[in-house]
């Protein structure tokens, strides 16, 4: 590739570096192909910049502080104080290291990194229109693309991100100071981890969610162990209410809400928290240029080579739909630089795990008992609680527990759902049992360390085939 | 040595097959039809293809084909 | 079954109440056989008792304590205070809970408990001598025996465990004070879980080990990672020396070594922690009365049925041999119950894996790359280093790695060997994985949660083919 003043012409342009655009990049780039990656912000993308990462680090040591903070019942006296501005600037330097890190992968695989944004100008040509006002432009000719420019948190009427006492997650992730009361609107997977972490390091903090239940996403009985262990931490859930505007009160924010029937409420407040979704981004690429629309709920469909309508054009991530997880986004990425390459990829994974790192963590893949049920199986499901595993015990933390669903049939295993300590880690014997087309039996048979959470998973095998050690089999 | 019929070789024909992740691969590598590939085992009832299952199914396709009877073939005389 | 004052019988006299016991008298019960276990000291065993469960809570006490201590980095200012009567009282209730759940269970399960020592009085009869002089004796007739009855500390001449400032593990276990000086003598894996143990908690930990190495059973570059925590943590490692007496000096005790050149050296010590290494206990059984001998290791030999060269008399766990590892009992313990009840278990599991709770913890199932060698396999393998791994970094705790080991030709897992945190639990899935007979290619093709721990598995089968993502492929 010449790299010119006006027009440089490239293999296979993928716009956006998150873990879908990177990953598609890099491996592009290790089947030789002439690989050109634009990013307009920060490699790495929201996951790494202002997603996964950040809230990982945050929950971390929130976690650290508040166990040593409440472990007197272990002989541990400690009365930790958090310093939110020091826990910034170390998950900055966490950020920092592993940005670098994609930025030095990227080139060593021998991608050609462009900082700007992209948009199509025709089939075959992107215009990278570079930061800041008169720094330039520049085109790319392209054989092929990958769209991977992500998603952007929803923002409701009432409440502009701009406005500097409303937070999207990547102001909460910024954050210098522990908000003495904060309101969260939205009790999914975002709401949920960060009123917690923020429950932990001293806030006072109220959840607003439209829907009755926490995690609505989740089996009620999974979600009930997380609830009930936020409002031990003082969590305050209001269930069917909608916020809908906020006002300046003389000493911080009020923020007001209101059911379907019209009652209103309102709730004093630092800092208003609006989580209720995400969004897939497209109107940075000027798509109609190739011919491209996006679906009804905005994303970009895609074939299981994560190919377009428009046979040159691919789309992973967050913009190629649910579910929006970095996991999901890298696996497309890695098929759809495959097929550019001409490998015989596809997505015919069996199952995506997914993982909330709330207190404690949620972990799931494959299908629910009754999604089982629906699908025409007649599920056979084992249980373990967490409180009758040796391991729990010993770490403090024995709330929760595993679930496997089976095919009563045929034995296979369908699905699993995990709430426990560790939860986000224990799901992945099971994905891949899953993939592997385990049996329950397989996982029952199998030697599992002693003492582990995992003993876990093969004692719900167990109890699924009435054979369990430790719970008394139905 | 080549096989009977028309294709050369016997073609399954179901709509769900048990793989494992590599032996999918292998199968889109070697351009076949998991769901057509004869199955050497079960697993509780289920058909369960195996990398072997997929090479020699593969094999035998090429074998059947003008491509594959212009190269040497096990018939062909050592 | 008659209860009788002189002779009871039954159809499975189980002997021992450790996790190779329990785990036979449930299962056998669970087959509608009238079992009778029989334990002189506590049900759960060494394990639930004085191991693996009294261990792991005290090593979760002296993380969390050390860790909220040096937080610094991450904005956690804390000057933990443990107070060690308080946590042994602790560890004691985990204990209790966990030894009155296996007595329930046993009981739920239909299991007849009888305390005392049971010795061989003819083929199928066992003498129960109750606790205490003078408490009575007691005939049991039995179809078949399974014997489980653990194995015991070593103990080194000069060390006498009788001697207050000599500890086993199981006294180190119930330590309600950290000494100020600690020797330990032996570091295999409860020497290193102890010392990394009590010095988080403050002691002054010297480890004298008479080989050249920690963990000799690891391989060099898995054991480097957890002795320099080690270090870190300021215990002072002396190899190549054994220690010989030990005398009281006016404020403790100093221990004496000596090299194999004869050379001496002297250390300071409130205690001094014996941890060479444990024998099967047989002394107990009569074992003469029914044609039974040890072999020259003091084990029970057995074969995949876990019978024993008589047989209607079984032997599982730490007696029946190595692994002296909990799960092993609790998986032989399965099969000989299966097997009294006329089932066709066998012991045929293709890996069984181990973990050390060290800092950071071990994870190991199959072979190693040069066991793999050794076997005639041309070993393929891959690696991640964990600072690599966004969720390492995310904890704090990013030494170690995760490496796979594959037979080159056909693919096929053949092992693993995890130093990372979580490795206890991340082990599970590759155990799994070697015992579905996987390949590496399917570790990498199954999508891994993110950010997790479990990724690192994925991208070191991705390094085995030479397609990592996030390492440099060699
Ligand atoms: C608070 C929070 C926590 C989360 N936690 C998790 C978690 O624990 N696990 C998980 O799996 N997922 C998590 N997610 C979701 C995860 O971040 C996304 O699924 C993931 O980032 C999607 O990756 P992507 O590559 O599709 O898009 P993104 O990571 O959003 O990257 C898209 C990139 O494209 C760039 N871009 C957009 N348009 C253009 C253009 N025209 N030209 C150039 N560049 C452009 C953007 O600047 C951005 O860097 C979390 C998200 C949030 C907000
Ligand atoms: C400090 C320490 C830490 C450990 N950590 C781990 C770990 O993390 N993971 C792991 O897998 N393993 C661990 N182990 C090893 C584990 O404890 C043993 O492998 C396990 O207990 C073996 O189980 P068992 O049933 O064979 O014997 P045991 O648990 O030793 O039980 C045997 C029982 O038999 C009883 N008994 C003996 N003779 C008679 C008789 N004649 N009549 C009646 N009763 C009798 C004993 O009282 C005892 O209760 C640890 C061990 C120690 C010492």
């Amino acid at each position: 590739m010449v790299m010119g003043d006006v027009a440089t012409g490239t293999d296979v342009l993928v716009i956006g570096g998150g873990p879908g655009g990177y990953v598609a990049a890099i491996r592009a780039a290790q089947h030789d192909l002439d690989v050109t990656l634009v990013e307009r912000d920060a490699y790495g993308g929201t996951c790494l910049n202002h997603g996964c990462i950040p809230s990982k680090a945050f929950i971390t040591a929130a976690d650290l502080a508040h166990e040593a903070g409440n472990a007197e019942a272990m002989g541990i006296h400690a009365d930790p104080a958090v310093d939110m501005a020091g826990l910034a600037a170390w998950k900055d330097d966490v950020v920092d290291q592993l940005t670098s890190g994609v930025e030095k992968l990227c080139k060593a695989n021998g991608v050609h990194l462009l900082e700007g944004t992209a948009a199509f100008k025709d089939d075959h040509t992107a215009r990278i229109a570079h930061g800041g006002e008169g720094q330039g432009m520049e085109s790319v000719e392209f054989e092929e693309c990958i769209v991977a420019t992500g998603s952007r948190p929803l923002e409701i009427p009432g409440f502009s991100f701009a406005d500097e006492p409303v937070w999207a997650s990547k102001d909460a992730l910024a954050a210098e100071a522990v908000p003495d009361e904060l309101v969260v609107v939205g009790a999914g997977y975002i709401g949920m981890e960060l009123s917690t972490t923020f429950a932990k390091v001293g806030a006072d903090v109220t959840v607003v969610e439209m829907l009755d239940s926490a995690l609505p996403a989740y089996d009620e009985d999974v979600t009930r162990v997380v609830r009930s262990r936020a409002a031990d931490l003082g969590v305050d859930f209001q269930f069917g209410e909608g916020a809908s505007e906020w006002h300046e009160t003389g000493d911080g924010i009020e923020v007001v809400t209101e059911t379907d029937e019209g009652e209103t409420a309102s709730y004093d407040a630092d800092k208003v928290l609006v989580a209720v979704g995400r969004e897939p981004v497209t109107d940075t690429l000027e798509l109609d240029t190739i011919g491209l629309e996006p679906d009804e709920n905005g994303f970009l469909a895609t074939d299981d080579r994560a190919r377009t309508e428009v046979d040159h054009i691919y789309a992973v991530g967050d913009v190629a739909g649910e579910p929006m997880l970095a996991h999901k986004a890298s696996a497309e990425g890695v098929v759809a630089a495959e097929t550019t390459a001409g490998e015989p990829a596809a997505l015919d994974h069996q199952a995506i795990p997914a993982a909330v790192f709330t207190d404690p963590e949620i972990g799931t893949v494959g299908m629910t008992e009754s999604e089982a049920a629906d699908a025409g199986y007649d599920p056979v499901v084992g249980e373990m609680p967490m409180r009758a595993s040796g391991r729990a015990l010993t770490m403090n933390e024995s709330e929760g527990f595993v679930r496997l669903v089976g095919d009563g049939e045929t034995g296979f295993l369908l699905g699993a759902q995990i709430v426990a300590p560790e939860a986000s880690e224990l799901i992945a014997e099971l994905g891949l049992a899953i993939e592997l087309g385990a049996t329950i039996e397989d996982v029952a048979s199998t030697i599992h360390t002693h003492p582990t959470l995992s003993e876990a998973t093969m004692e719900a095998a167990e109890n699924a085939m009435e054979q369990a050690i430790h719970t008394l089999n139905r | 040595s080549i096989q009977s019929g028309a294709a050369g070789r016997s073609r399954a024909d179901r709509d769900r097959t048990l793989a494992m992740p590599a032996t999918r691969q292998l199968a889109r590598e070697e351009g076949v039809d998991l769901d057509a590939v004869p199955a050497s085992e079960e697993r509780d009832g289920e058909a369960f293809v195996t990398p072997a299952d997929v090479r020699s199914y593969a094999d035998a396709g090429r074998e059947a084909t003008p491509e594959g009877a212009t190269l040497p073939t096990a018939s062909a005389p050592e």
